[in-house]
């Protein structure tokens, strides 16, 4: 598609020997914590988040074990539900919201637009520390007692519970400005940093769904903030607003938090999906099908989000009417979704399928995803949902989702940009050894918690009665699979970095500006800012030869 | 094992309900209630579903087979952009597919929330408080704990009350979920089919004992229910009520007080009261706080019932008593407190 | 950092008193740099309106479950001096709009003068408000000193409201007009406070000549700012003070 | 927001720029004083359920002369009125769909308090709760 005749030529010529990259150009530590490039950022979040992903892992994992047997094999009660809490508030606060957009998103968006970098440099690096603060704040509140709420915080249990709730509010609000800062910068990027002839449709569907995203952050995320500080004025001068000793209404927390929490849904899938669109139609090899109906579906999944939150009240003792709209209107998020699904999967339909590494972590998505979505649409029926809702059946579905789905598409994503950012390939073997022991102990881990959950186990649950014994171990199981998986991932994709077995220029055959930049990009993207002239996912302009030249 | 709270006053243990039976197709517990057009749309969404998947999962399949890349640049067998019609078909059948999902959700959701003039006149009242269940029948002053009887064949409403946080009511053999919100009434109804015993579990996280806060549902008989079996409760003698107030002890007591003396959250029972040399018991002086005043009082009856329903009237004047909340009972009749007075006075230690 | 496809763009200063700007080194040009940071701070304002938004829904939400407390609470606030501080923002408003004027127009006196004025506005606002929150104190209403105290489950009253028993008695809930009064007065006097800090700041720029018809970029922000906090305030000062 | 923004010509200037007079400031300042006047007027007379209404009109008309005329907006470029203008439509959202439960609950209440007759049936509610005013 796009054409930078430059960097074709520089391709073409043989690469110079020790050319500059954003990542030898300058060395130590204040060349990274101080640091305005886009990449390097980016990497910092890597890291951070991967930590993150780590601590909440083990934290599931912890809680795997302990439901090994009824009665429970680690904790007691109190630390049984910090630690379910603590897995849930890192997942989602710490990893899965800033995973993609931070990392990923704050790498690979410049080089698609063909910019030099985001908009507002500094602003990326306030809220990358933002997001330290809060990880810091987070780690504050385990270390002055822990907090045993649920990730959700709701009314009037976080207001009475003798834990460091406060600590942990403060954590969530800087968090929160950390992901609207990130979604602004992507906006204006998206906005005003276009390389000349790259309009909106010729944008890869990474970028659309970074942007749809970043509406989401920056239009959602506010209502959290002051969601959580209102909790913290209950705790330290009892507003009253959410307290029903003092008039107060729980059912108005829980509008404020699911007027944010379910587009933080779409905040942390709406990537996925961007990643899995650049990855199914690169190593397809085929232009992505649909991709105008991809890109607004992607919108109107943003804009939808935010008229369906009731749907996780539906037992909450909100008003009839309000459920009926609700469950009305949530219906309607899963045509996009289910257009997004069916593209996919026409865009592999006769394509030029490559059967490496990323290809099967995206393949493993759209199998988990197809199940996560589908179990969401037996959520969204009232008179089921009144059955399934806040039991292990809707603790799967979700799973399905923010593990199988955004995790499986983060790693997806990290296998296919690992090349591009680093100029190193990993073990692909290991590499496709981890994806099967993953799809399988991911597999292993949540079905049988939607059998156990259509038949009423409820979440959150400490001990539970023997009959749903057999689920838990194998759910357990699962999740030690699951765990290894991820672990021998860690292993060789760190192990790469010193092994530092050379990629190629473009090592999957990609057409999109970031893979016609230099490998690994230069500090300001491309040698010469480059200008687009063919429409977006046209393989016949795709070069072979880079395929074929190692990185300097 | 795992551990309940107990339910029977007469005994003291207890195990929860036996496990439930699976319904003919194997995903669901057994249903027990009228509300069949939940496992009806369950299926039928679950079908719909299947359907889907494996049609995804079969084109993948047979791409991954058919198309892949023998040769390392190998270009695409097609090079399709879009198909209009094609997308316009899978735009509308999902959508019309949905709405059929949601018209049928709604009608039985609604079906579900107004409960039938039979149900409202066959009320039971169920409080929940952390962690346990309290159940009050209509016209009728026993109570029953952890355990609660309906009548075979006979809508029943459910009159919920939280004297806390936020429960959750599930009945999952019945198909029933509602969430308990302290301030407010919630109800929920059903019509109970089959005699047996089911779970009833709190859905909605209450803090510690979330996992504990059990009950036991007894469907009945007409004329077992009309026996009123949830009226347990032996106070014939002192000793017996004492022996009643022990096992309540235990059921709704025991997480915060002791009565072996050791601390607990809320203060323990032991010597409360203690045996003179003649053989009458009598309560001892014990520092409360009322009002923010510091005071001396001697424990007596009206105490220890004001201290149950009451409980932040007056405050044990010792660290950290002084600042612990103790969850009230104001529903706790006056035989149930009679006889967690005769208990506690059973464990007086002579002078 | 300079790099060979890199060229920096210095927009000139208009007069002597002026220092020329360079345009930050990813931009190509002054249009795309202005333009950027405009779209940026205009989705940052767009934020601090759901942020406020919640705290509205939740005076509308209560306003409707006990209209009666709303509106004897209401009346316990003096209308003439929220009257006086509506009137001292929009005076405030009109400084900055001028003072933005001033920089666009490379005048940085006025600038300097406008922007002072405003700074005035702000302070004059805030003691107006001590003033306010002192009344409330002495009237029991909402008593500082005690306001982080713990809550007592026993009599079920909050520390910092004494008035069960005076002009709020048996009206339910007498204490949430205050507490709702309170936390949305007091986040809109912290931007108040943030928004005079940014105008300083400003003006230390002015002063050293940065800001003028070629760049007047970070005015022109802060003034955005300054009038949200003014915007606020016009539907704080109606629910607050008149309508209940 | 057209992708030729960079083409723009190679002016030194941030691109142009209206400025408006200061005899329009000082008016739409006489106009919010007034408006100030009419708002504490109209309060002094109660019209019953529109009071609330009467007081948000008058506040609408007041920010949306400062939104256009101070903030500029009315010389702004689409995309950063549509940014703006869209926070008050995602607010409104919040506000209509949390508010319309809470007046709809009353329905489902009216339903249900005809159906229970609640206190009758407990003989044993003799206490209240603690806390309870």
């Amino acid at each position: 598609m796009t054409t930078n005749v430059p960097v074709i030529d520089s391709h073409a010529a043989a690469p110079q020997a020790g050319r500059k990259n954003f990542l030898n150009c300058s060395q130590g530590f204040w060349s990274w914590a101080g640091t305005l490039d886009h990449k390097r950022i980016g990497i910092m979040y890597l890291v951070g988040v991967s930590i993150a992903l780590l601590a909440g892992g083990l934290f599931a994992l912890l809680v795997r074990l302990h439901l090994w047997k009824p009665e429970g094999v680690l904790f007691g009660n109190v630390e049984y539900n910090q630690i379910f809490t603590l897995h849930g508030a890192f997942m989602v606060f710490l990893f899965v919201i800033p995973a993609i957009p931070g990392s990923l998103g704050n790498i690979v968006l410049p080089l698609m637009l063909g910019a030099k970098d985001v908009a507002l440099p500094r602003l990326n690096l306030l809220s990358f520390y933002l997001w330290v603060t809060g990880a810091v704040l987070a780690t504050l509140a385990i270390v002055l007692g822990g907090f045993d709420t649920g990730w959700t915080f709701y009314a009037p249990y976080s207001l009475y519970t003798d834990q460091a709730v406060v600590t942990i509010g403060l954590a969530v609000f800087v968090l929160g400005f950390s992901s609207i800062f990130t979604g602004l910068n992507f906006i204006v990027t998206t906005h005003k940093l276009r390389a000349p002839g790259m309009t909106w449709f010729r944008m890869p569907l990474f970028v659309w769904a970074i942007y749809a995203t970043s509406i989401l952050q920056v239009l959602a995320t506010p209502v959290l903030g002051i969601t959580v500080l209102l909790v913290a004025f209950e705790r330290l001068y009892h507003i009253g607003i959410f307290d029903p000793r003092l008039g107060g209404d729980p059912v108005l927390f829980e509008h404020f938090f699911w007027f944010y929490s379910h587009p933080a849904v779409y905040i942390m899938v709406l990537p996925a999906f961007g990643i899995i669109s650049e990855l199914v139609s690169v190593h397809s090899r085929k232009p992505l099908f649909g991709y105008k109906l991809i890109a607004f579906s992607s919108l109107a999944i943003a804009i939808i989000s935010f008229l369906v939150w009731g749907h996780h009240m539906f037992t909450s003792g909100q008003s009839t009417y309000a459920m009926f709209a609700f469950s009305f209107l949530t219906f309607f998020v899963a045509i996009p979704t289910a257009i997004k699904e069916f593209s996919w999967v026409a865009t592999v339909w006769k394509g030029s399928i490559a059967l490496n590494s990323p290809m099967l972590y995206t393949l493993a998505f759209l199998v988990i995803f197809a199940i996560g979505g589908l179990t969401g649409v037996i959520l969204g029926a009232l008179n089921v949902d009144i059955h399934l809702h806040d039991t292990y059946f809707v603790v799967a579905h979700f799973h399905y989702v923010m593990m199988g789905s955004i995790a499986l598409a983060f790693f997806a994503g990290l296998h296919h940009w690992w090349p591009k950012i680093f100029g190193v390939i990993y073990d692909e073997t290991l590499a496709k050894i981890a994806c099967g022991i993953i799809f399988v102990g991911f597999n292993a881990t949540f079905i049988p918690q939607f059998i156990m959950g259509s038949r009423g186990m409820p979440r959150r649950y400490a001990t539970y009665v023997p009959e749903y014994e057999p689920f838990h171990q194998a759910s357990t199981v699962g999740a030690m699979v699951l765990g290894g998986g991820v672990a021998l991932m860690v292993f060789y994709l760190v192990a790469s970095l010193f092994q530092r077995k050379t990629a190629m220029q473009n090592q999957w055959g990609g057409v999109t500006l970031d893979w016609l930049s230099p490998t690994p990009p230069p500090l300001e993207n491309f040698d010469e800012p480059p200008t687009v002239t063919t429409e977006v996912y046209d393989y016949s302009t795709l070069d072979y030869k880079t395929m074929q030249t190692p990185v300097a | 094992m795992f551990h309940l709270p107990i339910q029977d006053p007469a005994s003291a243990t207890q195990t929860p309900a036996p496990p439930p039976v699976v319904d003919a197709y194997g995903q669901l517990t057994k249903r027990a209630s009228t509300f069949g057009h939940v496992d009806d749309l369950f299926y039928f969404t679950y079908a719909v579903c299947i359907f889907f998947f494996v049609l995804i999962v079969a084109v993948l399949l047979f791409s991954v087979v058919k198309y892949r890349r023998r040769t390392w640049d190998q270009p695409a067998a097609s090079n399709t952009t879009h198909n209009t019609p094609l997308e316009v078909v899978w735009t509308v059948i999902p959508l019309i597919i949905v709405m059929i999902m949601f018209a049928w959700g709604y009608m039985g959701a609604r079906d579900m929330t107004i409960a039938p003039i039979e149900a409202s006149r066959n009320t039971i009242k169920a409080t929940a408080k952390q962690w346990n269940w309290t159940f009050s029948y209509p016209n009728d002053p026993a109570q029953s704990y952890n355990e609660v009887w309906v009548e075979v064949g006979r809508p029943v409403q459910f009159l919920l009350e939280s004297t806390d946080v936020l429960h959750a009511f599930y009945l999952p053999s019945m198909r029933v979920k509602r969430d308990v919100i302290p301030g407010r009434y919630q109800t929920v109804w059903f019509e109970p089919t089959e005699v047996g015993e089911y779970h009833l579990f709190c859905a909605e996280y209450c803090g510690k004992d979330h996992s504990q806060m059990y009950a036991k549902v007894h469907v009945v008989s007409a004329a077992e229910y009309g026996a009123r079996p949830w009226d347990k409760w032996d106070d014939s003698t002192p000793e017996a009520a004492a022996k009643s107030g022990a096992s309540l002890y235990s059921q709704i007591c025991a997480s915060c007080h002791s009565v072996n003396g050791s601390a607990g959250v809320g203060p323990t029972w032991k010597g409360l009261f203690v045996k003179n040399a003649d053989g009458s018991i009598v309560g001892r002086q014990r520092e409360v706080i009322e009002g923010g005043v510091r005071k001396t009082i001697t424990i007596d009856n009206d105490y220890i019932v004001e201290s149950i329903r009451k409980p932040d009237a007056k405050k044990v004047a010792e660290e950290p008593y002084v600042r612990n909340a103790m969850t009230a009972f104001p529903d706790l009749d006056d035989r149930k407190i009679n006889g967690l007075i005769e208990y506690m006075k059973s464990l007086a230690d002579s002078k | 950092m300079s790099h060979d496809g890199h060229h920096s763009v210095v927009i000139p200063a208009p007069g002597p008193e002026f220092v020329p700007h360079t345009v930050a080194h990813h931009f190509d040009t002054p249009v795309q740099e202005f333009q950027a940071a405009k779209l940026g701070f205009w989705l940052f304002l767009a934020t601090e309106i759901l942020l406020f938004g919640g705290l509205f829904a939740a005076y509308f939400y209560f306003h409707e479950a006990y209209p009666e407390t709303f509106r004897v609470g209401g009346h316990q606030l003096d209308w003439r001096l929220g009257a006086l501080n509506t009137s001292v923002l929009l005076l405030s408003s009109w400084t900055m709009a001028m003072g933005v004027r001033s920089a666009q127009t490379s005048q940085k006196q006025k600038t300097l003068l406008f922007c002072g004025l405003t700074v005035l506005g702000a302070v004059i606002f805030m003691v107006i408000k001590f003033f306010e929150y002192q009344a409330k104190n002495e009237h029991g209403l909402v008593v500082f000193s005690e306001l982080f105290a713990p809550y007592d489950a026993a009599t079920g009253s909050i520390p910092w409201f004494k008035d069960y028993h005076g002009v709020m008695a048996g009206l339910p809930h007498g204490h949430l007009f205050f507490a709702i009064y309170l936390t949305m007065t007091a986040i809109h006097g912290l931007h108040v406070v943030i928004g005079a800090g940014l105008i300083l700041w400003i003006m230390k720029g002015a002063a050293k000549g940065r800001f003028h018809a070629g760049y007047f970029l970070p005015v022109d922000l802060v003034g955005l700012y300054w009038h949200l906090v003014d915007l606020i305030w016009i539907f704080l000062f109606p629910l607050l003070y008149l309508v209940p | 927001m057209s992708a030729h923004d960079h083409h723009a010509p190679g002016d030194l200037q941030m691109g142009h720029h209206h400025v408006s007079s200061a005899k329009l400031f000082f008016n739409v300042l006489m106009a919010l004083l007034v408006l100030t006047v009419v708002t504490v007027a109209a309060s002094r007379v109660d019209f019953g359920a529109a009071n609330m209404l009467i007081a948000m009109g008058i506040a609408s008309v007041k920010a949306a002369l400062v939104i256009a005329y101070f903030m500029h907006v009315k010389w702004d470029t689409a995309i950063n009125k549509i940014v703006f203008l869209s926070s008050f439509l995602f607010l409104s959202l919040l506000f209509i769909f949390t508010l319309a439960d809470h007046a709809t609950r009353r329905w489902d209440n009216d339903l249900h308090t005809m159906r229970t007759p609640v206190d009758k049936q407990w003989v044993y509610r003799q206490h209240e709760h603690a806390g309870d005013h």
